[in-house]
């Protein structure tokens, strides 16, 4: 190899390095700015509206929707999620919860409420304004999913089993882009989702608001669109499955005070 | 359509400091919708900040703007109580108009 | 936007800190300060032609014209831009995105009272300076910074 | 996968499973124990998710690779890693004559992250998503670090008829030459044409290339 290749191959390996770090800095500012300048409050606002208002056959609101401190009680709810619930026997994240008061409280059938769950940044979806506001509510609140009955013992361990599992044409896993320091895709930097140091900032800050498109995102939202980039089929929206999915990202992240909804790229 | 919009004023020694959310596409005529169609452009134009009526800062705004906007002003010589009223006119002739008192 | 149709529900309840949207008499003139939105500058394809129209084309480059904006941007969506303009008597604030197919992408008029202070949230089509023109007794003071934007995400 | 090469795939797997218990690999990287705890996930993930668009629920099916990496951390004992790859390396499909096409479509396919996603339809290109995971062209600084740069990798490795067929099975299967790689077998999953393979080799290889600028 003639010198100047060589060069050429430590200057390559060197350069971005700086550039990287840099980089790194500069994004982070980025991130901070578009988080003090957001319109994430106005979800907020439209998501209390949809909290009181009345719909389904019963013409009931959601005010009664007990989110697993009592009925009602929003303060720091979203903070303790997901987590078992004895009236369901199940482990349920935010929107599996929501969509159960849906049905119990609205009386609206299943199929009805979950027609559609992912909105667009002209016409949001119930669950997206939903999430905004309750979520909202928790601000302050150290993330604390249940960690104590059984069934959320197992929805963790199915969670980290399936963050591991390698599967469909493309042969990826969580891991395949969430398992390595300092990685990124493109510009975007990964989180070792595995590891709490990554996890807490990452469960502290969603929900979000995403800049790059106007529209509010939920974890429901988050895994299913990971999945379609990892060419899978499409998961059952809040299936045991995503929800085993958002436990193990939750509890790996637990402790961080919550200070969401947040803003993203 | 017109669309409220979500102000903060908050007086800080003798400047008062206003934040303010508007609901708005903000379409560049560029953008396709789902089915391919060129969404045309619809954005504001005009944006007109009052105390007590007098006009104190008007901004021309265009497409370059992000969607639903976010501004930030700094008004002086105001004080708490007094009327902040932020006005909006789009390139459709929509208008959108709100009304608070400085904290 | 039917589903913001929500938000205007709460807002006629006058909820605190979302204000009612007020009734046609309040419409008062919007124009005051400025001469109103200038078609042909916000038209021009070129920061000079825009310039040009806005009687800015002579500016003096400036400390005083501060401009915080990030230096990489995820996304050219949203680019948060704060201005602060430290020449005496500012009355007026232009901000120029060089690559932008259209540069001008806004303009402030400052009027008694008003700090020369803005902070906006703007789309940039790709890398690009922005430019801001402040505009003090009669004369132009300006500033530019870089701003890289980059494509995030997983480019799927 | 036909059914013989997966029964034969399984039973090495048990015999990989019994040695692998001994390996030293991090508990965490290794959640996997046994065959039976991946038949769990598998029964799982055809319970909770659906076919949409082109992603069929064939797509869970998993091969003898997938098995072996998964049970294994990705680090298989190494007499399965040597058969699986053969097997691999014997199931890549090389074109007839020339391996090197144009760089300059080469390019956007390094580009273009298309390609069986549910949300690309029949008349979508397929790219390759090289730029989400490599450095390719020092130009673009929107590049990935999940993979090695292969900024100069015409100029540092020579392009020559052994590095055409070495670079053209490497993106078709990487799996052939590093069995749990990370990097999509884009030619065995059908993710990428011949046509559009030889059109990567030449952005990869060919000195005109800003790759190799």
């Amino acid at each position: 190899m003639q010198l100047p290749v060589i060069f050429l191959l430590l200057f390559s390996l060197g350069a971005p390095g700086a550039f990287a770090q840099d980089s790194k800095k500069e994004i982070e500012k980025y991130q901070q700015m578009i988080a003090d300048s957001s319109p994430v409050e106005l979800f907020e606002l439209q998501g209390e509206a949809l909290w009181r208002k009345r719909q389904g056959p019963k013409n009931a609101s959601l005010e009664q929707c007990d989110l697993g401190l009592g009925a009602g009680a929003l303060r720091g709810a979203y903070a303790q999620l997901p987590r078992y619930f004895k009236d369901a026997d199940r482990v349920m994240d935010l929107e599996t919860r929501l969509l159960h008061c849906m049905g119990a409280l609205q009386g609206r059938s299943r199929e009805e409420a979950s027609k559609r769950v992912f909105g667009n940044e002209n016409q949001p979806s119930e669950m997206e304004l939903l999430s905004a506001y309750v979520a909202g509510e928790s601000r302050g609140a150290p993330m604390a999913p249940g960690t104590a009955h059984p069934k959320e013992i197992a929805a963790y361990e199915l969670g980290r089993k399936l963050f591991f599992y390698r599967a469909g044409p493309w042969d990826f896993s969580c891991t395949s882009c969430h398992g390595e320091e300092g990685k990124r895709i493109r510009m975007q930097d990964l989180p070792v989702l595995s590891t709490p140091a990554a996890a807490r900032p990452v469960v502290a800050t969603w929900p979000a608001y995403r800049v790059s498109n106007s529209q509010f995102k939920t974890m429901q939202w988050r895994i299913n669109d990971c999945y379609r980039q990892m060419r899978m089929p499409e998961p059952n929206y809040a299936s045991d499955l995503t929800i085993a999915i958002a436990t193990y990202l939750t509890v790996t992240g637990k402790g961080e005070p919550y200070r969401g909804p947040g803003t993203k790229r | 359509m017109a669309e409220p919009m979500k102000i903060r004023a908050v007086l800080k020694g003798d400047v008062a400091e206003v934040r303010v959310l508007m609901v708005h596409p903000m379409e560049t005529g560029q953008r396709k919708d789902a089915n391919g169609s060129i969404l045309p452009m619809h954005f504001i134009q005009e944006v007109t900040v009052r105390v007590n009526g007098r006009v104190m800062l008007e901004g021309q705004i265009s497409q370059a703007v992000s969607r639903n906007p976010v501004f930030s002003f700094r008004l002086k010589g105001v004080k708490s109580g007094d009327k902040l009223e932020i006005a909006w006119l789009d390139n459709r002739g929509e208008r959108s108009q709100s009304v608070t008192a400085i904290a | 936007m039917a589903a913001m149709k929500p938000i205007r529900r709460l807002a006629l309840k006058g909820a605190g800190v979302l204000t009612a949207a007020l009734l046609a008499p309040l419409l008062l003139p919007i124009r005051a300060l400025a001469a109103g939105w200038n078609k042909d500058a916000f038209g021009s394809k070129t920061a000079a032609d825009a310039l040009k129209i806005l009687g800015a084309a002579g500016s003096t480059e400036s400390k005083d014209v501060v401009i915080d904006a990030p230096q990489i941007a995820e996304n050219g969506a949203v680019v948060p831009i704060e201005i602060t303009s430290n020449v005496p008597n500012t009355r007026s604030i232009a901000v120029v995105i060089e690559k932008n197919p259209f540069p001008l992408a806004a303009r402030f008029d400052f009027g008694d009272g008003a700090v020369p202070y803005v902070k906006v949230n703007v789309k940039m089509g790709e890398s690009s300076f922005v430019r801001v023109v402040a505009e003090a007794g009669g004369r132009y003071y300006a500033a530019s910074k870089e701003v890289k934007v980059t494509i995030g995400g997983c480019g799927g | 996968m036909n059914p013989v090469t997966m029964k034969r795939a399984l039973r090495l797997l048990c015999i990989a499973a019994t040695l692998a218990a001994c390996s030293s690999a991090p508990v965490s990287e290794r959640p996997f124990t046994s065959a039976s705890e991946l038949l769990e996930v598998q029964a799982v993930l055809k319970r909770d998710f659906h076919a949409r668009g082109s992603a069929g629920l064939s797509r869970l099916e998993p091969d003898a690779v997938q098995q072996a990496c998964n049970l294994n951390g990705n680090v298989p004992p190494e007499f399965l890693v040597k058969a699986l790859e053969a097997q691999q390396m014997a199931a890549i499909k090389f074109p007839q004559g020339s391996l090197v096409g144009d760089w300059k479509r080469g390019q956007r396919i390094a580009q273009s992250g298309r390609g069986l996603q549910w949300n690309d339809g029949p008349k979508d290109v397929a790219g390759g998503s090289c730029y989400n995971c490599h450095q390719l062209s020092p130009q673009e600084s929107s590049h990935g670090t999940l993979g090695p740069s292969l900024r100069g990798f015409g100029k540092l490795r020579g392009n020559t008829p052994e590095i055409q067929k070495y670079t053209y099975g490497r993106i078709y299967n990487a799996k052939a030459y590093n069995l749990c790689s990370q990097m999509p077998r884009l030619g065995h999953s059908g993710t990428l044409s011949e046509s559009q393979i030889k059109d990567l080799v030449a952005y990869l290889v060919n000195p005109e290339s800003p790759v190799n600028k």
